[in-house]
């Protein structure tokens, strides 16, 4: 890559990112976030969480939030501790009932399995602190990521 | 979606050679396996050793493998990386699919 | 591509984009304004000139304000008459001399090809009422271009 | 990046199979043509049928690449794209190289 050659370690104090909501922009998000925190003392656990719970949170907006017709999505992630704090902000409609879904594992009956429905299962799973907010048009989502 | 597939006896390893099955990808990883599947192998393997990122998209696509199988056949996975298989665990779904620790037994041979 | 199944034309008031001042991030946000404004009347000819003009701009805020040390890059886009204004933000070092560059066209003699030199000349060369300006720690620069 | 090698005579055609040649991929651009171009053809033909964007990065790659064959052998191009073709008039250097109107003489033959 020729970005970044003779570049000076530097962990930025917080990583904002505003992008489509688009399965490829999401992708691109996720890469920069994960490079944005590569010289902060983050472990390499806690990003791939990131990663992951991050890769749901924005999928169930591109999907549901703005039904797959595009949009704005704004993310920030903030240090906190060893763990990491995130928001992400999107126009789209809000959340069913006002209020997050329960997250409830769909069932391993073996003649019915679910090819979905697991998203909000693991994003309960492995953040703490979760909290949304219907801000005017604007869904507000709120995280903690443990050290790890 | 690069997928190679390789036949030994009477099963079929198809190797994922990408690095994610997400949600960017997740409608061409079923598209290539449909293709791919036409093969009468009763058991299918799915390496998964190149893919270090899966998400719940992914992981509904692999479901969705397994189902377009039908009853008469078997798909198992191999050659998790430790991210995919988190995911396999925190949705239950790895008491779905028998799951294998290394690398597919009959890329084990070559390598 | 998965997104935008189903979905309706619709042509956004304005694109934003915060992304990393990395060469691979400017390729998907110059990727990311070129399909925002799919939907929107604006000539194939203005887009693909969008997409170099930015081009230009951002390559040199990664290497030049940057120093390819990495650091948050703004865009705005937003349509006026069939062209467009453009707006790009960043917190790197500011202008040499607090002005743009000329953008004078390096020679063409055969015995010392210029390998670069050439960004502020296709940038000027296609925009109209280009305007920088320093505000605080962040250079900001805008322009339009015109209906093609 | 993906640049594919056909001799033709005394000449070789050198044809990007990307859609790009940007700041992201002007140093792999310049180190794939330097390796290729060990090979000892007095004239070298890029084709650029397929890159539909070429920023002032990838120019200087090009310029780069014409100044590694060194005095004895020329860079020719062709199957410049009209916004690949626009970078260059607007830089003039459309006056330093050869441009072919269409696809390289040895590829025309084949289509
Ligand atoms: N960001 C969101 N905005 C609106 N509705 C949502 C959002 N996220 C999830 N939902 C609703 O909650 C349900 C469960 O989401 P999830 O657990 O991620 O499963 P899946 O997306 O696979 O259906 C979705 O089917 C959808 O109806
Ligand atoms: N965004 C910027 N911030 C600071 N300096 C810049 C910026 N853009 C250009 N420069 C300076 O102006 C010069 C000319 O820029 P340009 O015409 O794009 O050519 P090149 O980038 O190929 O050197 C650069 O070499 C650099 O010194």
């Amino acid at each position: 890559m020729p970005a970044r050659t003779g570049a000076q370690p530097a962990c930025p104090r917080r990583l904002r990112l505003v992008f489509p909501a688009d399965p490829l922009a999401v992708r691109q998000a996720l890469h920069d976030l994960h490079e944005g925190l590569r010289d902060c003392p983050v472990s390499p656990q806690c990003r791939a969480t990131m990663e992951l719970v991050l890769a749901e949170v924005l999928n169930n907006v591109v999907e549901h939030a703005y039904a797959d017709r595009g949009g704005e999505i704004e993310i920030c992630v903030q240090r906190s501790g060893g763990g990491l704090v995130c928001c992400v902000a999107d126009s789209g409609r809000p959340m069913p009932h006002g209020a997050l879904p329960p997250g409830d594992l769909p069932g391993t009956d073996a003649a019915d399995l679910p090819e979905g429905g697991f998203g909000w299962h693991l994003i309960r799973a492995l953040s703490r602190d979760l909290d949304y907010r219907r801000e005017g048009t604007r869904n507000l989502l709120r995280f903690h990521l443990p050290a790890m | 979606m690069d997928i190679s597939f390789e036949h030994s006896g009477d099963m079929v390893v198809a190797r994922v050679n990408e690095n994610r099955i997400d949600a960017a990808v997740a409608i061409q990883f079923k598209d290539r396996m449909r293709e791919l599947l036409q093969t009468a192998a009763p058991v299918v393997v799915l390496d998964l050793s190149q893919v270090a990122f899966l998400d719940s998209s992914g992981l509904g696509a692999v479901v969705a493998v397994m189902k377009l199988l039908g009853p008469g056949r078997r798909l198992e996975l191999a050659g998790l990386t430790p991210g995919v298989l988190r995911v396999f665990r925190l949705t239950r779904m790895d008491s779905v699919f028998t799951i294998h620790d290394a690398a597919p037994p009959s890329l084990r041979h070559a390598g």
